[in-house]
């Protein structure tokens, strides 16, 4: 592997400042499962290694009712799926966190880490852009706040800006009659990179027979996350039916770009986007009807 | 005989004796390897997929602190133009050389270029990327009926397609042609009332095994070379490095490690000249451990191939003529399984009029190597076809293949006659189980069934067993154990001496300790080195005899060994204990050590056949395997677990190779998918219990009856799964392997 | 006498005969006397005197590995097939 | 070269330092300086599970995990995994039930095995597929993996 130096930031300030100095000659390391096999691969260069998990912000987790959840960039997945407060929150969540890789892989990937890596097959992203999810980010100007839509500019591109750094992901409560669910498709069963993948949430009225709102997402189908506002919105006044399902799901399938390669083609990759986006949604209305 | 032998050790399963190493981590494989001052070798790969190499710059690599020898194909002595015998299969040593490093082409992205040794192997890294390679890059081909064509670019400008000793004229990619004919094919179908044809598109792919090759070589200044190294072979290693390093195989000792995994992949050599030649120029010991992505882009896959099958049947079911032609890529150098794929193809049948065309292609892929019954998985797609005549014959495919099945005395296409063979009691083992007729349970689900035929194979071992004073047996044998064989061996000089198999303590011998022995492949280490110690326990009885005789003074004419001990025949109440006798041995002519080699005839083939059910998911084309059985003949087996390990782990690989496996090339011959991410190998989450039956036709041939099980498991899956998506949802698919979006593909298309 | 089944590729030099009866008690006198009856025979079976490398020879069923050596039986069948290698 | 760092942690209960490149992954740490050859290497990006040890009880790759990164936390190899008293039931049951072939991915399915079982002392065959399938093995179809983990987690508390 290429020769690097490693520090292990204590704060903020400190991690901000290394990251300003060496600029692109530095990168950031939390649970280290994309950014060691880069580096390893030749695929990503560094001279300096900046370890972030000492960082207490980058640590913090809080779930409320009041303020729903924050979620330090440092984090672990299985840390998210073994807090039963989060868990019953925000399923929809726990879907993504609790496929990525095996478990050896969610004992030290985070969500922050998923994030940053931008892989346009990201598995946690579309969940948190159905679920409405805004980074916060500190610089050297200060901090930031960017939706999760707009984190992630090009495969392996974020937001960040010379001497930034993600610091923590909030989630707003959930509402109640809301859900939402997030699912991939891959060849087998775990380990995979998602052919296509979809997040889903949505919001029923008092009598949980019509869409007050909802979002859909879908990944591997662009070069970025794909966030599909005109799909969430047809369903906007519409009674829950079918119909309606299938209607979304094909306006996100017509907003996908997909491209071919070994993890599939771009027609069966379209075909996909339909399949996943109504079976994304029609667990969210489940959810929000308070089914499981 | 074997059916009638009453057996105290042989099929009982004892705890394996190398286990308590396994489980604790204690266990050396090759990559544990570690010596005082030892270097780290690294190989720099062709990035490209065809070229012409034009020159090697290694003057900046050397000047790196830490780097201390780089070596090219240069430094390889001219490896004679000839074919060598290397005891499993015979190999064109120029070429075998070439592939560990390239002359003046490459031929595959991934082809070895030159090795570097340096203090570490980050360092030996850095130095690969210093060494400057000027390529002319050539036009790659990459399937196996585009190189078959007159236009197509040529891997090697010197190959002729040969046909039985016959040349042809000019340059060409066919490297050699072959056919069996047996009958009247024309006439059988026109006798036929139906006749099915199907073409098939196999994938290239992988054995997979977990562990990464490796090797460390030790060249002293007396020339005395030592090779340490993960491998199916220690005496096929030590002939392979003697030919291609020009030495005598007197000079070379090679220790096999434990090893993580063979499957047939680890047997030509890689690395292990590469490692001994950077150790001649650093007088240290080097050790080079393959990445993943070598292992993927360099070593032996099994080849990708194009079949077509064609059979006909008359209305009662019978088969009246059957016709294959097989054309198996090679990879980059001659020497693909096809010759075995035809032979196997249409075995499990009673044929009267067939004929078999086989073609061995190069392409500009990694030269494949055996994998598990070598080229006949890729064959039994033919099974698919069986299907589909039982179906419009609205018979049951069990009773179709039964009425159809080979036995004793039925000729193959290939023409030798079958001996006793278990392949009707196979079928009927699999129609009689439960799983057969159990309910389906579910829409977009099928079941299918198919069979396979592999030879296995004898060859030679050896194996030596000294008694010790305390009454128990240490085993020398030479075959590396990758699926608990020393244990199987060693029960073998139990059930002969009547003591527990936890009295014999097995060790695999290096190439000076034990000797020669072919490789742990082709199924054949139960039956070839079982046998060998099946002799040297024999040679042990009969110098107890003489020992008991001498305690005794009587003659040893009268004295025999049986239930564990020296019995007198003319006075049955004199007799001694194996236990016994062992502890006097010192005063009755001193130590007692059996020996024996082998080169045993009598190899019995054996057949598998499979029941699997399977999930379709109409909306995504992805097949889940819901239940799986698995039904052999083993002949004997001596270590039912280790049997039934065998076949649930060929099944396994079946599987994989049917739903997932496959060398995703792009246009350049770029292998997109090199890693365990996306070279997508089952795990346990994608796969159900597989449930095993063993089926028991001893194998005359043998004095247990054994035939072998390591191979066959694997021949039949990809079939029964195609035809159990079929049933799923009535596509027939023509590829392997059938991944979700190829399956997708079939349901859209139909609608 | 021993049987030799002639491979299909090889039928041209015996006008399409697939089965020759062929005096000899080892193999290499049975490859004599078929090259005697169908001159070019054994150039096309071996190489200096030995059987070609990637060419097995299968008496009554068995691969021998004796080679021009193995002896053959009266009532032999002799069949000569691609060299098979497992895995 | 960058400087090596000097790594104070505990390593199966023992007390260890060692340097190390920051660069080197803790697998190699543990198998190139520490002689812990236990830990295999399969794949050596996180897709094999060969390596798996636990770091401060963690299920997690020794090749995705930095050598410097485990200044101060406690590390648990398949070398730890026995006791003086003997085997673990994990590694007892992996014997019985013939769960090994290479045995080259064993000690990282008994590693995954033990976390799975600290932590769901009583799995279904569903939890024990879906927690070890990270953990490839190529020879046995894991069949008789999944039976000796179910059968490991039969064997008491106590003893485990």
């Amino acid at each position: 592997m290429q020769d690097f130096d490693y520090v292990s930031a204590k704060t903020l300030k400190e991690a901000v400042s290394l990251l300003n100095r060496h600029g692109d000659q530095a990168c950031v390391l939390s649970g280290g499962t994309d950014i060691l096999v880069q580096l390893r691969e030749g695929r990503r260069k560094a001279r300096l290694v900046v370890d972030i998990k000492g960082i207490p912000q980058l640590n913090q987790l809080s779930c409320t009712k009041a303020k729903g959840l924050t979620l330090g960039a440092a984090v672990p997945c299985c840390q998210i799926y073994e807090d039963k407060t989060i868990a019953k929150a925000y399923p929809g969540l726990i879907d993504a966190v609790s496929l990525i890789g095996g478990i050896q892989i969610q004992g030290r990937a985070t969500v922050g880490g998923n994030l940053c890596n931008a892989s346009p097959a990201a598995d946690t992203i579309p969940a948190l852009i159905a679920l409405g999810a805004v980074c916060t980010i500190a610089g050297p100007k200060g901090t930031r706040k960017v939706r999760v839509e707009d984190f992630c500019v090009a495969p392996g591109r974020t937001a960040l800006k010379k001497g930034e750094l993600l610091v923590s992901i909030h989630l707003p409560p959930p509402k109640p009659r809301s859900g939402a669910y997030f699912l991939r498709f891959i060849p087998r069963n775990e380990m995979d990179i998602a052919v296509v993948n979809a997040g889903a949430s949505v919001l029923l009225d008092a009598r949980k027979q019509t869409f007050v709102s909802a979002r859909i997402a879908l990944g591997a189908v662009a070069p970025t996350p794909l966030f599909i506002p005109e799909a969430g919105e047809a369903l906007v006044g519409k009674s829950v039916s079918d119909g309606a399902v299938s209607e979304a799901a094909e306006i996100a399938k017509a907003a996908a770009r997909p491209i071919s390669d070994m993890r599939g083609a771009a027609e069966q990759r379209r075909h996909l986007c339909g399949v996943l986006a109504r079976r994304a949604l029609q667990g969210a209305i489940q959810r929000a009807k308070g089914g499981n | 005989m074997a059916d009638v032998k009453e057996f105290k050790v042989v099929g009982t399963r004892p705890i394996r004796h190398d286990g308590t190493d396994k489980v604790t981590g204690r266990a050396l494989y090759g990559g544990d390897v570690r010596m005082a001052g030892m270097l780290y070798g690294k190989v720099l790969r062709s990035p490209h997929a065809h070229a012409r190499i034009k020159s090697i710059n290694i003057r900046k690599a050397l000047s790196l602190p830490g780097v201390r020898a780089v070596v090219t194909g240069k430094d390889l002595p001219d490896a004679a133009d000839r074919i060598a015998e290397l005891g499993e299969g015979a190999v064109n040593l120029k070429y075998l050389g070439n592939n560990c490093l390239a002359d003046d082409k490459v031929l595959y992205k991934g082809h070895a270029v030159a090795a570097v040794a340096a203090v570490n192997a980050h360092v030996a890294e850095e130095a690969l990327s210093l060494i400057n390679v000027k390529y002319e890059v050539l036009p790659p081909v990459l399937d196996v009926r585009e190189a078959m064509k007159d236009d197509a670019p040529l891997l090697l400008p010197e190959l002729r397609t040969t046909s039985l000793g016959q040349k042809g004229d000019k340059p060409s990619n066919v490297a050699s042609h072959f056919q069996f004919k047996k009958g009247d094919p024309e006439k059988g179908f026109r006798e036929a009332d139906l006749i099915v044809e199907r073409e098939f598109f196999t994938a290239t792919v992988h054995q997979g095994y977990i562990e990464t090759h490796n090797a460390t070589a030790m060249w002293n200044p007396d020339g005395l070379l030592t090779i340490w190294c993960s491998t199916q072979g220690a005496f096929t290693v030590r002939q392979q490095a003697s030919e291609l390093l020009n030495i005598p195989v007197s000079k070379i000792k090679v220790v096999p490690m434990e090893i993580g995994g063979g499957f047939g992949g680890k047997i030509r050599v890689y690395i292990e000249p590469v490692a001994a030649l950077l150790s001649r120029k650093t007088g240290r010991p080097v050790k080079i451990v393959m990445t993943r992505a070598e292992v993927l882009e360099g070593t032996g896959p099994t080849p990708g191939s194009y079949i077509r099958v064609k059979i006909g049947a008359n209305r009662e079911g019978r088969i009246t003529a059957a016709e294959a032609y097989l054309a198996y890529e090679a990879g980059a150098y001659p020497g693909s399984p096809v010759g075995a794929g035809a032979m196997c193809i249409f075995a499990p049948y009673d044929l009267e009029n067939a004929q078999v065309d086989g073609y061995d292609v190069v392409v500009n892929k990694p030269q494949t190597s055996a994998y598990r019954a070598p080229g006949a998985t890729n064959a039994a797609l033919a099974e698919t076809l069986i299907d589909e005549i039982a179906e419009r014959l609205k018979m049951d495919p069990i009773d179709l293949r039964l009425k159809n099945a080979a036995k004793e005395g039925v000729r193959r296409v290939d023409g030798p006659v079958f001996p006793r063979i278990g392949c009707v009691e196979v079928l009927e083992a699999t129609r009689n189980h439960p799983h057969y007729t159990a309910p389906l349970g579910g829409p977009n689900r099928g079941r299918g069934v198919a069979l396979g035929f592999w030879f296995n194979v004898g060859l030679k071992s050896s194996a030596s067993a000294s008694v010790n004073a305390d009454g128990t047996v240490s085993l020398v044998e030479g075959s590396t154990d990758i699926g608990g064989s020393r244990t199987t061996a060693a029960m073998h000089v139990a059930e002969e001496l009547g003591i527990a198999a936890e009295d014999v303590r097995p060790v695999v011998g290096d190439t000076d300790s034990v000797g020669y022995t072919d490789v742990t492949g082709g199924s054949r280490v139960t039956f070839a080195t079982g046998w060998a110690c099946y002799e040297a326990a024999q040679d042990i009885k009969r110098q107890l005899c003489e020992r008991a005789a001498r305690l005794w003074e009587i003659s040893s004419d009268d004295v025999t060994y049986e239930n564990g001990g020296c019995v007198s025949r003319s006075d049955p109440s004199r007799r001694i204990t194996f236990k016994e006798l062992a502890g006097k041995l010192g005063d009755t002519g001193g130590p007692v050590v059996g020996r024996a080699s082998v080169d045993p005839q009598g190899v019995g083939g054996a057949f598998a056949a499979n029941i699997v059910d399977v999930e379709v998911d109409p909306d995504t084309g992805k097949t889940q395997v819901l239940r799986f059985t698995v039904v052999q003949d083993a002949g004997k087996a001596i270590h039912p677990s280790y049997v039934e390990g065998q076949m649930q782990g060929g099944s396994v690989q079946g599987i994989g190779w049917a739903l997932n496996e496959e060398y995703f090339y792009d246009s350049k011959g770029v292998m997109r998918n090199a890693s365990l991410l996306d070279y997508r190998m089952p795990t346990c989450l994608d796969l159900p219990m597989i449930d095993t039956v063993i089926v028991e036709v001893p194998n005359p041939g043998h004095p247990y009856g054994v035939r072998g099980v390591g191979e066959v498991p694997i021949v039949p899956p990809a079939a029964a799964i195609s035809n159990a998506i079929y049933h799923a949802v009535g596509i027939r698919m023509n590829c392997l392997p059938m991944s979700p979006g190829k399956v997708l593909e079939e349901i859209l298309k139909k609608g | 006498m021993p049987v030799v089944y002639i491979p299909a590729l090889m039928r041209d030099l015996t006008g399409g005969v697939e089965r020759v009866e062929v005096e000899g008690a080892t193999l290499r006198q049975v490859v004599n006397n078929l090259d005697a009856r169908f001159p070019g025979a054994k150039a096309r079976l071996c190489q200096e005197d030995r059987i070609r490398p990637n060419v097995a020879v299968a008496v009554d069923g068995e691969i021998t590995r004796l080679g021009m050596l193995q002896t053959v039986r009266p009532d032999s069948e002799v069949h000569f097939l691609p060299a098979v290698s497992g895995g | 070269m960058s400087k090596k760092v000097h790594v104070q942690t505990r390593i199966n209960g023992e007390e260890v330092e060692f340097l190390c490149e920051p660069r080197q992954s803790l697998l190699e740490v543990l198998r190139d300086e520490l002689g812990l050859t236990g830990s295999k290497e399969g794949c050596n990006n996180g897709n094999c599970g060969a390596c798996n040890v636990l770091l401060n009880g963690r299920l997690v790759n020794a090749c995705l995990v930095l050598g410097v990164e485990v200044q101060g936390r406690e590390v648990t190899t398949i070398e730890g995994i026995a006791s003086p008293e003997g085997l673990h039931p994990l590694q007892q049951k992996f014997l019985e039930h013939a769960a090994l072939q290479c045995g080259v991915c064993t000690p990282g399915f008994i590693v995954a095995a033990r976390a799975l079982l600290d932590k769901t002392p009583r799995p279904t065959e569903g939890q024990v597929r879906h927690w070890l399938a990270g953990n490839l093995c190529r020879c046995t179809g894991y069949d008789k993996i999944v039976r000796a983990v179910l059968d490991a987690a039969t064997v008491k508390k106590g003893k485990r």
